[in-house]
């Protein structure tokens, strides 16, 4: 825990000081983006459109994480899948995120439904792709394993498969989260009447970096606080078996 | 006499575009003695970073932009470049004849809540005692979506920059309520103009001859294009109108838009709008200063060559 | 074939393969097995003896179902209950001793009481450990509670006591050697240790080099475990002369 | 290749029967889209943009993944850099693009430097994210048995670690590569005078979606082909040496 | 201690194991081995002997400087070329025999001839294999070929010859005798087979059950390889006496 404070409050420490030097109303510090905050808060804003946000990143996120872990899956271990699917991977996965997004908007409908598609389905092809090396790396001595022994399904999947994806998961999972909320920005940006991208945007027209700031920090402090108290435990159980480096 | 660089930033879809392809055409710049670098970008916010950065000395940007970053502590001036502004536009069988009929409805905003002709709308509708901040379903979206929203019928009315109006007006929409009639109902004689040139103090100071050329040579643009209908024709490829009438309405909204008038006159009409603004958009929108800033306008050199 | 049956009702052990190749990285086709029959009675323990390399491991994959790419038949003993202790130890490496063993039992097993087998194998005081931190002897002991466990009716180990200390060998055995005739289990057993199968099996199977087939089969006379000194000379002899004799 | 052609020749079906089934300006089918493409290449308009974004995904791309490879493998392998690093790579991680990219062109210049260092500077963390875990799942046998037969340092990274990477580094060079190019798109968009997200803002002002679609597909396709000919005879030759499923 | 000096100017292998224990997951220190003192004479042949689970590796990893983390003091001899045997092969999976028996040369050996090793290990025709592509058996002969080809002048096996055929272990072993005498190589050597270690050992330690210390030293007389019946018969007496002593 103290080195992670440690490290925090350095990098509070450069920021503090950059802002300093630069001395601009385009570089707010630490200070200012604290008290703007809290004003933020107090005033009830910051928490409604945090929360309008955060669903959005939550559903789409677990929405992009089962169906692209799945598909992942069922690629990364049948070749006739894979090549047949693979095409389709890359095409949806290098679509940009702006087509994505005008579609749905247009086809679904200027609602929660379509930002929330929108996300997903932009996230979605990323989990895949990383899955799907996941379960290519597979060992194939447990499998043999595992079916001698006749493992149910379930079984297998929780007890053999699921721990040789877990790097996986994490990795796809940590940098997913992170995807999905930039998404959700853009998606509330263009046409969303509420969250957080919807007041990014509102602020980047009138340049305002202080509000830009504290509505981007208060979601990465989310974030961090998540990772310190949540994420980061989690892992280390799932991790005690690794044998420490000497 | 050398002539002397002047950099320009450019939103690629906007009609600055068409007032430089004039001067370019008909060499205006170099007649003034100016070297014109254009950069071209495809966001309208992209003049502002520029604009911040150094990376070009003008840009045609927002009015009330400028006047919050001067509250702020930015050192921009801002000279009038178009006046025109959008509508309220419905579905031409619709029921809805003017702001009073729209309580209860979907009404569709272009840009956010603080965008600059949305807050005249509304101020005005405040005084006509409607609220529509409370009494419609107000969406927001990116201007294109918008429009296109208002056509697929899922919004019932839309307010919508000038461009898209003009192009919904040949598609069978009609406006019931023009910004326009809205500045004057917040008591302006005549439209202000809401997006214009912008550079920096610093910048102006050290170039006043070289602004004060490129205003007098966009000046003559102006002029070539309110005269000239032929002008226009060879505007026309960069104008992205489907057809005629959708050129013509692009044409004669530009024209309407142009300013004319001194620029102490501008600045009363603006004075008493942001008035206006602030009660209603508060510091979220116009920053600390509730007043304009009087040294917003940039005041070209009279002229004596 | 004099076969000596054994156990009555169940079904024997029945595998042909009439060939078995891999293909390798490079594309070019390995051959390991070819025209290989083997027949073991139900409840009759089988050994396979043959150099390195020579297919032994294939031939148990085969037989446990799990390699279904040759061209030949098999006829699967029992319920098809199997236990199977392979070459490596092949723990799941995130879930710890206990949890490795009762991961392969069946429903009905799930909550049965280990203490006994774990206590024979010396794995008391480890079965809160992940299989990082163990021996490999450990780790192989772990492997071979496990497939006891299971009860299987099929039971087929690969040199499950190598890399033991000669005393839980001797132990691990005769261990196997009770829970076999207890349990009537059809077992097939490779290794490369002649005197543990002649202690162990009913029946030996010489195996050529690659590509595998029997070139020799012999049973051995009853009781197991008590061997008399004579049967265990006269099989090495025989196993000598056949390693001197050119394929 | 054989499945490839027909899963997208089904993939190209698919869309012309929606366009049909539309009957919409605003999903135009393939042959609209494939003649809009011929139109813009033999103007030399497409072929232009589209170098001009190639070149800055190559560019971001390649910072990104080295530095973010670097860092990611140090913080996987020393639990104290990972102890330290970690808030800063949630900060990172979590910044919204759009704040990244107006702080670049705000404090490095509207310019082309700025551009690249918004892209990789957004594409870097989520690189960092996936390589720490391949670097934490290493296997300490084969360290061991590199320090043993003292493997030099370089050795030791080709042929021990690398291979162990690799499908670290094939998920996050693949959906990496695309993240790449969607900020390269959002980049472009708000500060660039040329490239695709140039052309894509202004169709989207414009609501152009043939023009929209036909610069989107033509960076598919050309991802398409690189996939085909060259990622994926590389990842074969590089997964030779697993056991194939039976 | 009754040291017979064998080779003249190199160092001694020194080791002392004051403790050395492992936390385990659960947090748990476990103590494998204590007080242990050995010291082997450069040029000389050691073979550890000792119950499963006992320590033999920890130990081979700590004279070989692979684990740092004891308390003690190590000596090794020679300039520090290291060959090692691990029991389990370790072979990259991704590289060929042949590249991973390469990989592991000096720079300048890189190019030598590896045909004769190759040879006499038999694994001629499986250098252009995967290890996944091996038998058990083959891959532990390519990670003895990788030790060997490295010219070590200090060589740790950890049960090198198990799951191999009785015909290619005795080859081998003959081969280890010579590439050790003819070498001087200090080499330290784990086995449970006592015969083998007879065979190939100047000097035995057999050692306790964890945590391990060393209960009996046991110098052979020389020369190496053709050890009397009866220093054999009276070596393995003393051993069956040793396990039967309760410790
Ligand atoms: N990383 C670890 N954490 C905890 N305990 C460990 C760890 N590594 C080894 N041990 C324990 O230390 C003891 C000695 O292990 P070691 O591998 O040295 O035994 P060994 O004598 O080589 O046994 P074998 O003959 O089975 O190979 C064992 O009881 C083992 O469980
Ligand atoms: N996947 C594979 N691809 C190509 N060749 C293979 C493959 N698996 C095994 N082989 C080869 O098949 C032969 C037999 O392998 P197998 O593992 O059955 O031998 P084994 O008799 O068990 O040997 P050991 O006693 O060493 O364990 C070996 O020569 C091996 O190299
Ligand atoms: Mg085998
Ligand atoms: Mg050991």
């Amino acid at each position: 825990m103290w080195p992670r404070i440690f490290s925090l409050a350095a990098l509070i420490a450069v920021w503090a000081l950059a802002a300093a030097l630069a001395q601009s109303r385009l570089l707010p510090g630490p200070f200012v983006i604290g008290a703007e905050i809290l004003a933020e808060i107090r005033s009830g804003e910051l928490p409604f459109q945090m929360a309008c946000t955060l669903g959005r990143v939550i559903v789409s996120f677990a929405i992009a994480m089962l169906l692209g872990t799945a598909a992942g899956y069922v690629m990364g271990r049948s070749k006739a899948v894979d090549r047949f699917a693979d095409p389709w991977l890359v095409v949806l996965i290098n679509m940009p995120a702006l087509v994505i997004i005008i579609f749905a908007y247009i086809w679904v409908g200027l609602n929660e439904t379509a930002a929330i598609l929108a996300v997903a389905v932009n996230k979605l092809p990323n989990v895949t792709a990383v899955m799907r090396e996941g379960a290519r790396a597979l060992d194939p001595e447990l499998d043999e394993m595992a079916e001698a022994f006749q493992l149910a399904w379930f079984a297998r999947m929780r007890h053999v498969v699921m721990p040789q994806l877990a790097p996986y998961l994490a990795a796809s999972s940590r940098s997913g989260l992170s995807i999905v909320w930039k998404i959700v920005l853009v998606v509330e940006l263009i046409g969303r009447p509420n969250g957080v991208g919807f007041v990014l945007g509102s602020a980047f027209s009138l340049f305002d970096m202080a509000r830009i700031l504290s509505y981007a920090i208060s979601f990465i402090v989310l974030m961090l606080v998540i990772e310190s108290l949540l994420v980061q435990p989690l892992e280390r159980r799932a991790n005690r078996w690794r044998r420490r480096p000497a | 006499r050398a002539s002397e660089a002047l950099r320009i930033g450019l939103q690629s879809t906007g009609t600055f575009a068409w007032q430089l392809d004039v001067i370019r055409r008909h060499r205006l710049a170099e007649s003034a003695g100016l070297d014109l670098k254009v950069s071209e970008f495809a966001s309208p916010d992209a003049g502002k970073l520029a604009l911040n950065s150094g990376s070009v000395d003008i840009a045609v940007t927002d009015w009330l932009w400028v006047a919050r970053a001067r509250a702020l502590g930015a050192k921009l001036l801002f000279y009038p470049y178009s006046s025109a502004v959008g509508a309220v536009m419905v579905k031409n069988q619709s029921p809805v004849h003017g702001i009073e009929d729209l309580r209860g409805r979907v009404l569709a905003i272009a840009g956010g809540p603080l965008d600059k002709s949305w807050l005249i709308v509304q101020a005005a509708a405040t005084r006509r005692g409607i609220d529509l901040k409370h009494e419609t379903t107000l969406e927001y979206g990116a201007p294109p979506l918008i429009s296109q929203k208002l056509q697929q019928g899922e919004a019932e009315a839309s307010l919508n920059f000038w461009n898209f109006c003009a192009s919904l007006e040949t598609r069978g929409y009609r406006r019931i309520f023009e910004v326009r009639d809205a500045e004057a109902a917040l008591g302006l004689s005549e439209p202000v103009a809401l997006i214009g040139y912008v550079f920096s103090e610093p910048f102006a100071s050290e170039h006043r001859s070289a602004i004060d050329r490129f205003i007098a040579a966009a000046q003559k643009a102006n002029d070539i294009m309110l005269q000239s209908d032929e002008e226009w024709n060879a505007l026309r490829p960069l104008m992205n109108a489907e057809d005629d009438r959708i050129f013509k309405a692009y044409r004669d909204r530009t024209r309407e838009g142009m300013p004319r008038r001194p620029i102490a006159a501008e600045e009363a009409d603006a004075r008493a709008l942001f008035k206006a603004l602030a009660s209603i958009g508060g510091a979220e929108l116009v920053g600390p200063s509730q007043e304009l800033d009087p040294g917003l306008y940039y005041r070209p050199a009279p002229r004596g060559d | 074939m004099n076969d000596a049956p054994i156990a009555g009702d169940a079904v024997p052990l029945e595998l042909r393969i009439d060939a078995k190749s891999y293909r390798s990285a490079d594309g070019t086709p390995v051959e390991v097995v070819r025209g290989l029959e083997l027949r073991l009675d139900a409840g009759s323990f089988g050994a396979l003896i043959g150099p390195s390399g020579c297919g032994k491991t294939t031939i148990l994959r085969i037989a446990a179902g799990l390699d279904k790419d040759f061209q030949g038949r098999l006829n699967t003993p029992g319920s098809g209950r199997l236990g199977f202790v392979f070459q490596e130890p092949r723990l799941l490496p995130w879930r710890t001793v206990e949890e490795n063993i009762r991961l392969a039992l069946p429903a009905h097993l799930s909550g049965v009481d280990l203490t006994d087998l774990v206590e024979i194998l010396g794995l008391g005081s480890h079965l809160a450990r992940y299989p990082g931190e163990l021996s490999l002897g450990l780790a192989r002991r772990a492997a071979i509670a496990r497939a006891f466990a299971v009860r299987p009716d099929f039971l087929l180990l690969d040199e499950p006591f190598v890399s033991l200390d000669e005393a839980v060998a001797a132990r691990l055995r005769d261990e196997l050697l009770a829970l076999t005739t207890r349990t009537k289990v059809t077992t097939l057993f490779v290794t490369h240790h002649l005197e543990e199968a002649i202690q162990l099996a009913d029946r030996l199977f010489f195996l050529s080099d690659r590509p595998a087939r029997i070139v020799l089969e012999k049973t051995l006379p009853p009781p197991r475990g008590g061997r008399s000194q004579e049967v265990a000379a006269s099989i090495r002899a025989e196993a000598r002369a056949l390693a001197a004799r050119p394929l």
